[in-house]
């Protein structure tokens, strides 16, 4: 302990870096070696079995997901979430994100931006975080720019791990807990939990009516069932669905909700001790910045722990998805084909009141398969879990289905309703009826006008701010 | 205060007491002989395989990466100085040779929270250089603290006794022979096989 | 270590133990400590959440069993099985195996002793395989009185572990393996393997038709699909339900086989490392002959692998076994509804044709839902895929149930088949039309005139077996 202070003379800091200082570079100049390794994070060559770095068309992949989300954003567009480095472009080139042409302009808002940039925390310490989710996210354009980074895990005085996000310290408060009790090992997983959660936009909160204020619903606890009672209590819907027309939940990427559910959860294994392991540098250990799937080096992160050859720890975490793969594409089949009868049911003249309850169980069911299929990693991170939400969907939706059968019958029609020819992401965007050639061109004309422009005012602006001194 | 006066034994306690120590310790000396706890003032690994609950841990050890570096009481007994290192392994001997004379000793033996602490920093003792960097620990508040508030065997797991540290680490001596061996007895192995050749047939 | 051979050495057996010797008694007089120990499985008082040691009456814990195995022998008596002291008592004594009256009587076959007592390797020795499974199971009524013991497990020359049942080999030489080629590690699972498994009788096999003879059904793989696929191929029935007329295949403790899919399996862990842990005894270290739940036991079994509280070790346990049962239990009620469905149809006049797959359906969703609940410790001794079996279940019972709400109503039948009053095993075997007094009567008579001149046969006959020499 002495040593500490001996070594600090020794040591001085390259730079001072300033509080929330966007610019991951500059923070770079005092931790070479973190810096180094988070560059990585633009890889984009590793491609496990369902995962990896390489940016993957999931409705390319899975043309089914376009009739879940027939009248969602994420029918136009959705890929496998890649390195941090892409956070910021990625949203950019979303077409879910459209081609806004001004300020104003677009389908999505500013709280879209929360998850994507250190320049989150900057603004919010400028504006004010109410403003910081007001306006459409082409407000903030110039102003996001810097790929996820420093700002947003540490504190620039002492390198401590920090929350910057409110809507984790805000959902802690709402389930009566501290989150500056958090013990260090917490704090390895709750960075993460900044981001990686499920969320909606609340805009009915009192004097912040019409904010679409970022919100966890985590009031009555984690897990599928208990979430879901929260959007039933407070009606929320995300959408109403295409064709259907059933009052949808939209369940993003639960990945800390679903790990802690698992083993290593229980057992205090961090988000961090698998994804950001050691590394070893001239006989000295530092944490690795390079953000990615374990599976692209078992070495450091898995096998510290379990002294088992690589391809079995592999072998061990494809044996899970595979499973749970099996019965969560059973039940995407089984709610392409409930949304199907749906509307076969209200074209031939059903009431609200006769598909009331089966619309309730078309929301439950997707809502399970959507938990289970939006948390990537979930089939490894808690593959009991994750299968018994399954199972519950799976239920679910053949309830609904069987109610589907006798109205059906009730309403004249006879068979089985065909399911849809939706082999390809271009059959099934035609399906539901999407126009996708339009939201193409829209973006392009967004990506070589105001996108540039944006670029540019944001180079300006940083020129002007100091240099780390 | 308060506390002494719990502790005083009541006066007609006296002589009952000063004659149940006096037995204890001579028993104490009885035990420290039969079980060779004397030996505990050695390093040699091996004395502590003089009871054969140790076993386990033994020959996990043997077979481990710090054989060569580390024995026993590198890691089990404190060595930042001399005098706490003996005050220790008194301690410890005397505690351990006890148990095991009276047969006393769990079902499956755990390491105790002071045990624990005792390791850890022998752990760091030996590592300080891999995993602490001394620039890091000048500029990062809490660096050193950070990486090591966890037991290291958190991470290693089997560091350095393995993962099973029951008898099944040493329970297969005969291996080899029972490897030859067949798992089928000679008088089933004749009906079943003269099953098959009347199938074949 | 030398220690370890030199004790080995040391021993000179106290008596000579025959071949095929089934008094346990006798090999406790050279193993005191194993015996000892093994004289405990007649303890009854540990009861964990799902399991333990006392008998638990199953169809009274859950009538719905009664209705899913109506017209078959399960619907008469189930108990959760307690220790292997009472194998050959419960056998005796179950309802399932009626009031034999005669060597020639009752409703089970020889075949039924295989895994109940080591007399069963002794006659097998003396009369060949073929003749022991011939006949009634009242005809060995005094030949097979002893608990499962020594002789079921190990080679009395050496006290090698050895595999005693037919069945066992014949299933790893249709699988293409060779049984010796077994490492010793496998071998403390593989003498479990000889009963903890599924199983039929086939009266097919060539020379010796009409034998049921014991076979387990492994030529396809251990999965529950490819043992359903060995059935179907076979379209082999164990019998047609009481309700539905489906032709049902029942599970019997597929322990070893669901065991195989699991973590522990994959680590090399085997059954005696967790319910025949080592123990300790004046510094001897002697395998644990009391094989129990271990969550009696945690200390000995889990915590000489996992360091962790015993409490939390326990609740990991219950923690998986109750993601399980959540929808082990809505498959159940589907099941009973299927059936129900099924009954009501034909009730109305369904034709064969219009049924036959919805049967297919029904069998297939209970044999998927039997392999996870008759597996018992299977929810913890593989989590996932018992999971995955379930959701599975839950389809395909589902799919089934389309289909008969479609037919319903074609048939005329308008609104919801109603859940029947099964809130009793009582009501649940009146509401299936059981006759149990009756049942109950035979089996009094039984055990007051036959099973008293068996055990007095039995008595005489070993008395006239050499004492171990
Ligand atoms: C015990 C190790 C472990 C822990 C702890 C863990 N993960 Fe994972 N994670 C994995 C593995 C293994 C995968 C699967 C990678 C694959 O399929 O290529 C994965 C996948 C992921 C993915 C998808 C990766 C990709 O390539 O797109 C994300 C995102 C993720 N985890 C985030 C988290 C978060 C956030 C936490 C903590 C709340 C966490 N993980 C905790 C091991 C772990
Ligand atoms: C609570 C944090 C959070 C919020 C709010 C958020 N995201 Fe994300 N976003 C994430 C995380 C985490 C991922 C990585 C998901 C994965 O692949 O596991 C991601 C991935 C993405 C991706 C890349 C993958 C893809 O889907 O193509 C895009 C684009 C994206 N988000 C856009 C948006 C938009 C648009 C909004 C607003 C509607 C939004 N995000 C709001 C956390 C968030
Ligand atoms: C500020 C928000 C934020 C924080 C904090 C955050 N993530 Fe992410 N993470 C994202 C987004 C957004 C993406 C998707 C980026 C994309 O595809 O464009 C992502 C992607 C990932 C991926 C996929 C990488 C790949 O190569 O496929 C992993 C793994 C991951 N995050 C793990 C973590 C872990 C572990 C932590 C905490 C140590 C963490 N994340 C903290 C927002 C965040
Ligand atoms: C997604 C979250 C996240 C981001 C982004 C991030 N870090 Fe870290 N960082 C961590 C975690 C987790 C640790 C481990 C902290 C611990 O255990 O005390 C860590 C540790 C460190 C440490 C302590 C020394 C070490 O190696 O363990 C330094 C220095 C550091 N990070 C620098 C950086 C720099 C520089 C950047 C930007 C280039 C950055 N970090 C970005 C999460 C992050
Ligand atoms: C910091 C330690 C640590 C790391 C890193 C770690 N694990 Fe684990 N793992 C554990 C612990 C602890 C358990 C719980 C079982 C136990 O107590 O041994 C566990 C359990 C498991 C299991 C059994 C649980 C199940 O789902 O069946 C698997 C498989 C597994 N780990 C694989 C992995 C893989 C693959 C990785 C890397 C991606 C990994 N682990 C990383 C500590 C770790
Ligand atoms: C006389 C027999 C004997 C000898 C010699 C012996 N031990 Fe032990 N040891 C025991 C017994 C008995 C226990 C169990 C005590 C308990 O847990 O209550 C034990 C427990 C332990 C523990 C775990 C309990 C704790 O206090 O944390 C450690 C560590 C240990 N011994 C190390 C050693 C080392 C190192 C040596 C050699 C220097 C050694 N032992 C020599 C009998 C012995
Ligand atoms: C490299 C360091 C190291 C060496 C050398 C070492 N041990 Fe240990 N020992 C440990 C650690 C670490 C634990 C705690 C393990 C745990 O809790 O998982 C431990 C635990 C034990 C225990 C308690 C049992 C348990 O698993 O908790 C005994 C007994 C023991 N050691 C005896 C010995 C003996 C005897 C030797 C020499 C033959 C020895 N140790 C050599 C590090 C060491
Ligand atoms: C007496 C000094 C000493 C002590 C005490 C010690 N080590 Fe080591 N350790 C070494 C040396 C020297 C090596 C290098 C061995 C080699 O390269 O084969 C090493 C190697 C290692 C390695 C890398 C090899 C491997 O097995 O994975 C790990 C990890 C490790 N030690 C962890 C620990 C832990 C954890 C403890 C405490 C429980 C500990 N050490 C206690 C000296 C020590
Ligand atoms: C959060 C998990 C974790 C903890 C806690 C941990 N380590 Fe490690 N350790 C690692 C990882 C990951 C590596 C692998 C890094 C590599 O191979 O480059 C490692 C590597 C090592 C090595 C080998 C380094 C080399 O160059 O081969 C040693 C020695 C070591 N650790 C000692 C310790 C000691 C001593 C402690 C306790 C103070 C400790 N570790 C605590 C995760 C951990
Ligand atoms: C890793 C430890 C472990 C292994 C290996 C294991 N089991 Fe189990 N077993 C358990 C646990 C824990 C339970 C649940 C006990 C309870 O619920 O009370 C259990 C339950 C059982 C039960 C029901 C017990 C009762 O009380 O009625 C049987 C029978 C069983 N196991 C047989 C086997 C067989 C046969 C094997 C090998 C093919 C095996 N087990 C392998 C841990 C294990
Ligand atoms: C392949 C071996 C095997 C065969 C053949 C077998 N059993 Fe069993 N039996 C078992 C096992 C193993 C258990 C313990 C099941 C458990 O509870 O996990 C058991 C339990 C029982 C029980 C006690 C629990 C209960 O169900 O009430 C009875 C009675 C019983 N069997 C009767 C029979 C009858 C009758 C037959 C013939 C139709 C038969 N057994 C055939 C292996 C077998
Ligand atoms: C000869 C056949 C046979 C063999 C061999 C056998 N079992 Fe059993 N086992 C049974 C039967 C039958 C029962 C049910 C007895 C009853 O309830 O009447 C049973 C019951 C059990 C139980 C429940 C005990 C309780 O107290 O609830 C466990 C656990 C068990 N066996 C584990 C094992 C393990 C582990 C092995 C191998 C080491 C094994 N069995 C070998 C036939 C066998
Ligand atoms: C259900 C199976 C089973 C039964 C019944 C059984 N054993 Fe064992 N026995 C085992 C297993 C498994 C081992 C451990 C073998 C090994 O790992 O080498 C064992 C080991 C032994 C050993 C070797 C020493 C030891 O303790 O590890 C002896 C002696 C022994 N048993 C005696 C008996 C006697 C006497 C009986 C009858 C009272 C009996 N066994 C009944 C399965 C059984
Ligand atoms: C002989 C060693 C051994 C025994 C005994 C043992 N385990 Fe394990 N256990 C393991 C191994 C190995 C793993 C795989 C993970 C790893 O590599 O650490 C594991 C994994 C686990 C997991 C994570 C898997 C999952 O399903 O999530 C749990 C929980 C667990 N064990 C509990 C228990 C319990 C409870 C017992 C006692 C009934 C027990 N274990 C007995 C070695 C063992
Ligand atoms: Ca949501
Ligand atoms: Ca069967």
């Amino acid at each position: 302990l002495e040593r500490k202070s001996e070594s600090a003379f020794a040591y001085t800091p390259k730079v001072k870096i300033g509080l929330n200082e966007p610019r991951n570079k500059v923070w770079g100049e005092n931790f070479p070696r973190e810096y180094q390794s988070y560059l990585q994070n633009a890889d984009t060559l590793f491609k496990s079995a369902y995962n990896g770095n390489a940016m993957i068309d999931m409705l390319e992949v899975d043309p089914r997901l376009v009739v879940l989300w027939a009248g969602y954003g994420f029918s136009k567009d959705y890929n496998q979430g890649r390195g941090h480095t892409y956070a910021v472009t990625d949203l950019q080139n979303s077409l879910r994100t459209g081609g806004p042409t001004g300020p104003d302009d677009g389908p999505m808002p500013s709280t879209c931006w929360t998850c994507k940039s250190p320049d989150v925390p900057r603004l919010m310490g400028e504006i004010g975080v109410d403003n910081f989710y007001k306006g459409k996210w082409a407000s903030k354009g110039s102003e996001v720019v810097n790929a996820i980074g420093c700002a947003d895990c540490h504190d620039e005085k002492n390198m401590n791990l920090k929350i910057t996000r409110p809507a984790l310290i805000e959902a802690f408060e709402a389930m009566g807990k501290d989150i500056n009790q958090a013990t260090h090992q917490e704090m390895r997983s709750l960075v993460c939990a900044q981001c990686h959660v499920e969320y909606y936009f609340d805009t009915k909160i009192p004097e912040k009516e019409g904010i679409p204020y970022l919100t966890f619903p985590w009031e009555n606890g984690f897990s599928v069932e208990e979430m879901e009672a929260y959007y039933d209590e407070k009606e929320f819907k995300d959408w109403t669905h295409g064709l259907s027309k059933a009052p949808m939940l939209k369940a993003q990427h639960p990945g800390y909700e679903v790990y802690l559910t698992g083993i290593h959860a229980k057992r205090g294994v961090s988000c961090a001790d698998c994804h950001m392991p050691y590394k070893s540098e001239g006989g000295q250990k530092f944490t690795d910045h390079h953000i990615q799937s374990p599976l692209n080096n078992v070495a450091n992160s898995c096998q510290v722990c379990h002294r088992e050859e690589s391809e079995n720890l592999i072998r061990d975490v494809y044996d899970r998805q595979n499973r749970i793969i099996v019965n969560r594409d059973k039940l995407e089949e089984l709610l392409v084909r409930a949304h199907v009868e749906a509307k076969t049911a209200w074209d031939l003249g059903a009431t609200e009141e006769q598909m009331a309850e089966i619309l309730q169980d078309i929301r439950h069911a997707q809502w399970r398969w959507d938990y289970a299929a939006a948390s990537h990693g979930g089939s490894f991170h808690s593959p009991v879990e994750i299968g018994r939400v399954i199972g519950t969907g799976i239920d679910v939706a053949q309830e609904g289905r069987i109610k589907l059968a006798r109205l059906l019958i009730a309403l004249g029609f006879e068979g089985e309703v065909p399911y849809p020819d939706i082999a390809t992401k271009e059959k099934a965007q035609a399906f539901i009826g999407m126009d996708v050639e339009k939201l193409k061109l829209e973006k392009e004309k967004f990506q070589k006008t105001l996108l540039p422009e944006w670029m540019k005012a944001a180079e300006e602006r940083e020129a002007k701010m100091e240099d780390g001194e | 205060m308060g506390i002494y006066k719990k502790l005083k034994p009541q006066e007609n306690w006296k002589v009952p007491v000063i004659v149940l120590l006096g037995i204890i310790s001579g028993l104490g000396f009885y035990i420290l002989h039969i079980s060779k706890a004397t030996s505990y003032v050695s390093d040699d690994p091996k004395v502590c395989v003089n009871c054969h609950v140790m076993i386990p841990e033994y020959v996990s050890w043997r077979n481990s990466s710090h054989r060569e570096w580390a024995s026993c009481a590198d890691c089990h007994v404190p060595q930042d100085n001399v005098a706490e290192k003996y005050f220790f392994k008194a301690k410890d001997g005397i505690y351990h040779a006890s148990v095991y004379t009276t047969r006393g000793e769990p079902q499956v033996i755990r390491i105790k929270e002071a045990g624990k602490k005792v390791v850890h920093n022998n752990c760091i003792r030996c590592h300080e250089n891999q995993v602490t960097d001394a620039k890091l620990a000048s500029q990062v508040d809490g660096h050193f603290a950070h990486r090591t508030d966890r037991a290291c065997w958190e991470c290693h797991r089997e560091v350095p006794h393995g993962k099973q540290r029951s008898l099944s680490t040493v329970n297969f001596v005969n291996d080899e022979e029972l490897e030859e061996d067949v798992r089928i007895p000679a008088w089933l192995d004749e009906q079943l096989k003269e099953n098959y050749q009347n199938k074949e047939q």
